[in-house]
């Protein structure tokens, strides 16, 4: 039943962008419009819910002590989880993560750490011993598609209002009490397409992700850097050199204007 | 440890450590019909606790064999975001959350007239953002919400509410700190408030059956009071003004019900 | 087919009731016979077999050397699991525990703890580094019904029993050795009802569970206390106030049996 | 290491550290019926050990593809009491219990006349609630009687014993201190003793081959002597008699049976 | 950290650590046709990276609910031997793995013919025994050949190659030493050369516009000499020759491919 | 489908046994040809693949760092785990380890720590606090029979080939650089036979197995010893004494050239 609805759908989105446009009147390169709300747990180090068109996320940051990597004595880390609620949406169920949370969530992870949003050594605490391991936790509430754009900005949100737990005199967490605030090096925020027919459409939602043939992300940076790519899509989709160099000028110009709104950067 | 400075849960105005009365309840907020994918759903703040439930159902019962001919299952999932807690929580479900999945859900399904939906599943899940005692009342108070929203018809709305001893007193509403007090009992009761059915009742700690008495009676009068919000929150919904944002200020609130008590 | 046997079993027993009787003929506040047999394995610390009525469950004690918690530095701590091994009835099978297992488990750990039935500051070995962990684990041999109560009295009358292992000079347990007994500093004893039509039961069987609308536990103590309550029960049942206190008198008065009986408490 | 008082495993007269003979067993109880839920059961001590197996089936296979048309499924499972050992066991199924459930459940197969019931599933449970040394063969030996309890028909009741080597001398039963010796092996067996069919053998440690010879004729002779203490509890069973507890000193019995062969 | 030798990536002369020039890749060893059960398969070296791809199907999709009456799903699993890492590798399937046979399976995809086997499952095994940079394009490399061992029609041979970035310059098939550059950015790329559709693409790291206009231009190149490598192990296979080993050695390959550039 | 391809196998096999042949032509007591191939993977402390007639095998060996068991300080360990790849046969899938791939596993393992094929005193580096633990890996490239004798071999081999890792005056594992290699004591080596009608055959191949009544598994050395039984199959089958005597015979003359080839012992 469920199939056949989705069946229908995708076969009238193919058809509306037949003809340059989309069901909800976007332009192509048009976002939906985001709100995000932060300090939603007072339990959590930072956190920050987002709505993206009808897309909703919640994020909370909590910080943890653990032991450095061998290679790498004096960093602290991060580590993304994100949980498909089955609050969210019929396809969703509890039990191990699915590869789509599991892909979600690697992508913000690498966004964040690879472009180096973080620096990891103020996460060290005693080097070679005692770090601060960063969790972001992902969960869903509802899905309208585009859960990577919705969580890469949720997660980037809750981790710029997140401060770090205060230490006693044996680096014990004193519960409830702070210190300072993590400090962002950089934004890297990610901007998702997806191409049905030969159109190339940015942000999709959930009927448009399951119209299409093939996805792609784009993560960029304040100091006009790419720091991450990601190809997938069940369908047999590809891309061109030229669509994807058309996708990362959206994706400069959107993750701007994004960073402007949210984190008042020019 | 006797050293440490004693903890007064009420003072000599009768007032709790928040200011609270014994009969207070904390301040509530509830909205119903918040997640725009489920059959029904409401978001419920209760003190610093914040819950969303959902309800998808009825739906066929599958797999088969563990569908019930004379009526629907009711599978509730309770469970915590991670960061929902002071030391960060294991993202998989724990025996606690298990347990109170299995009470909950009885809870209610003695209140849904599940014999009309044979061989089907309705399944409630219920998600705590942020915590500070009584999130399963809070929860379970939400997910009856959501089951109105869904279209299911109910014996009645469950009503829950928190009633349990700190420092000697009996009280409603128990934060985490009164929780915490050495002699704490923590009673979780939820009623179908017209007939005072008890469908949910959990204690632990040391209670003389005097205490139980007036605990009782706290509790199911606590209850009512939820009753009223939960009233006014599905009249919200179902007024069809646009809703934004249901703050009700219980401190007056709870005025007026001791009153009419 | 198990199923319809069920039902007709259930019809039968509700009849019954409506005519203030029960199938094996004991009135509605009357436990069926209990037998306890202790030191049933050389290995365990403590253990207790039951019989109640045609219900049985071995109960097995082992400490092991643990670290305390943060908040409570200076005790050991207990931990009450139990299996539902397939060898006692046709509806259990392995796997990871069920919710009922579960929940029967934390019902008779929380009576144990929140009854403050052990002193936990003398399972405290060393201050914030060694403690005593006093596992129980329960598994049923034959499942009739009232496997709460069963599992109750068991842990009750296996911890009575137990011993600790003797550690040597490093704190290391010497096998097969023991030091002084563990000490009960109060009996909680649960009493579960179950209700059928308007009736309230106490220790019911497999099929009176089965037949009923709610169930309910309550655990009291030689002091006068009530220490715990569980409301549950898969049909759609609730109990009034009124009833909930005939079981706590029913409930104070059979465990008050059991104490003198098993535990020599007058 | 090397001044360690050295061990003396059979002393000069014959006796092992139990006051045992090479090829005496340990005292030996069997009850056949105490499971009243299963289909067959019995109850077995054997020194230490203490066993409860129990029986549920023939009865449909399910998931119908793991059906055999050919004859039955033997499902056995063998498993340990977490308090059974002398560190207790976590409760999950190891490595250890599922080779040995393989083992014992293919013995039993070959004794079983499985193609009198296609497309089911025998379920067979083996619980060790106490242990030293020869719970594998216990709880084999226990299984045999609960099939016979079951009146799942069968070429012949398996019967189990080990069979091994301490301090150079080859015995039967081993103990755990015997088993414990640095040059022990140790060797479950298992036979249908009226065609003296192996139906299983297992063997770790360094063996000659006239060790073995002599071995296996042990281990024979011990598997006789166990079918006669089976033959006796299921008699007891099936003449109807009030059965309370079947006590069989076996010290005494394998006397008898020293003579007889 | 200032204080350690800098690494030299590539040094006056335009050779790189290892020998190779900017533009050249490993040497690669691919053979058709090794696992003898499978219905298609592939082993390939490629530098230190050692792979075995096996494919099972199009065989009935089971259970059926996840049958798609469009087309063969691609199951694609890529997993790591615990030895083929310099740290044990838990035997479980990690996140990283989940996620490489994610995007994988999905680059198969756009290149089978899928909708000719409606309701079934094509089943790719995908399994590294050693590694140094550079796997998941070696195992996506090495199924696209089993496909084509398996019968499985194809819109095209998929190609992969990674290019990235180590020292400040654009490099193609990194290797673990040019992965541990500070500002290293590794590329994993995937088309079908003959339309030059990217199929899989990922990246991580640091990368300048300009830099991605050259480096999918290497990428491009890398995989087109790939293929070349690709047909001629399948032309080995299917020209029925007696193949014992394809050895290729890729410096010599590479300079032709330059030219012809 | 392929159970009835299976079906008729087997009885073309039974058959052919009780014309006292094979379908493959090889005698009773025939071994199929064995390949070694070492030193697959330079990530591997030592590796060996193994071709067994169309069964095929890769063993790797990885040492790594762990603590003693309390009742042996002064000794290092070895854990032998066995992968079914589904690579190797449409039979196998991912999950939790068959019973099957356990028990090959668990022989493999018993034979080499029973016949003390390792001075396990050699993998101790410090005692009670730090020893080698030795991990072999199987891993199935092909399933056509006998896995067991496959596995023994290979790891045996791998074992062989394999070095220590080398140290740094930190105790950490300093990657890629070797110490001495492994130095094995004894070289017990595998023998599997099944039983097919009243015949008993060595080396089957899957369909053999499959045709089979029961399976047996001998372990002997050099020095004379036997050193492992393993009796199993899933049909109805069993053994007489002379037909594992006859068994002995055969295991102690295959393991002796087979050493004699692969490990250069006279």
């Amino acid at each position: 039943m469920q199939n056949i609805i989705w069946e229908l759908e995708s076969d009238k989105i193919r058809k509306t962008v037949l003809e340059n446009k989309r069901l909800d009147e976007r332009a192509f390169d048009e976002y939906r419009p985001i709100e995000l709300t932060t300090n939603i747990s007072h339990n959590a180090d930072g956190s920050c819910q987002v709505k993206l068109g009808k897309t909703e996320v919640m994020v909370g940051v909590k910080s943890v002590l653990g032991t450095p990597y061998p290679d790498k004595q004096n960093e602290g880390s991060i580590s993304v989880n994100m949980e498909f609620l089955p609050i969210a949406s019929p396809e969703f169920e509890y039990g191990p993560p699915s590869s789509e949370s599991i892909e979600t969530a690697r992508v913000v992870d690498r966004g964040l750490r690879e472009a180096k949003a973080l620096d990891f050594t103020k996460l060290c605490i005693i080097e070679g011993e005692k770090i601060w391991v960063v969790f972001l936790d992902i969960y869903t509430l509802n899905q309208d598609g585009n859960l990577f754009d919705a969580s890469s900005i949720g997660c980037l949100k809750a981790l710029s209002e997140a401060k770090l737990p205060k230490l006693d005199e044996n680096n014990v967490i004193i519960p409830y009490e702070y210190d300072k605030k993590l400090e962002l090096k950089r934004h890297p925020l990610l901007s998702t397409f997806v191409k049905i027919g030969n159109s190339v459409l940015v942000d999709p939602t959930l009927g448009e992700e399951k119209a299409s043939s093939a996805r792609f992300s784009i993560a960029t940076t304040e100091d006009d850097y790419i720091t991450a790519f990601q190809k997938g899509g069940k369908a047999s989709g590809s891309f061109s050199v030229q669509e994807i160099d058309q996708c990362i000028e959206t994706a400069f110009k959107r993750a701007k204007e994004l960073r402007k709104k949210f984190f008042g950067k020019k | 440890m006797g050293k440490e400075k004693e903890i007064v849960y009420v003072d000599k105005s009768g007032k709790r450590l928040d200011g609270r009365k014994a009969d207070e309840l904390r301040p509530i907020k509830i909205k119903v019909g918040v997640v725009p994918n489920a059959d029904g759903s409401c978001y419920l703040e209760w003190g610093y606790n914040k819950v969303v439930a959902a309800v998808y159902g009825p739906k066929e019962a599958l797999p088969k064999h563990r569908a019930d001919p004379y009526g629907a299952n009711v599978n509730y999932y309770y469970r915590m975001a991670s960061f929902s807690v002071s030391d960060r929580k294991n993202p998989r479900p724990g025996r606690r959350e298990i347990e109170i999945s299995k009470v909950s859900g009885e809870a209610l399904k003695a209140a849904i007239f599940t014999e009309q939906f044979p061989n089907t599943n309705i399944d409630v899940y219920v998600e705590i953002f942020d915590s500070n005692a009584g999130t399963r009342i809070a929860g379970l108070t939400a997910a009856s919400l959501a089951l109105v929203d869904a279209g299911i018809p109910m014996r009645g709305i469950v009503a829950g509410c928190t009633v349990g001893k700190a420092g000697g007193h009996i009280l409603v509403d128990l934060t985490k700190e009164e929780e915490d007090a050495p002699d704490a009992v923590d009673i979780p009761l939820a009623i179908i408030p017209e007939t005072e059915e008890i469908v949910l009742l959990q204690m632990d700690g040391l209670l003389k059956k005097e205490e139980w008495d007036k605990a009782v009676q706290m509790g199911i009068a606590g209850c009512k009071q939820i009753l009223e919000l939960q009233k006014k929150a599905l009249s919200k919904k179902f007024e069809g003004f646009p809703v934004q944002e249901i703050a009700s200020d219980l401190r007056s609130e709870s005025k007026k019900e001791e009153i009419k008590e």
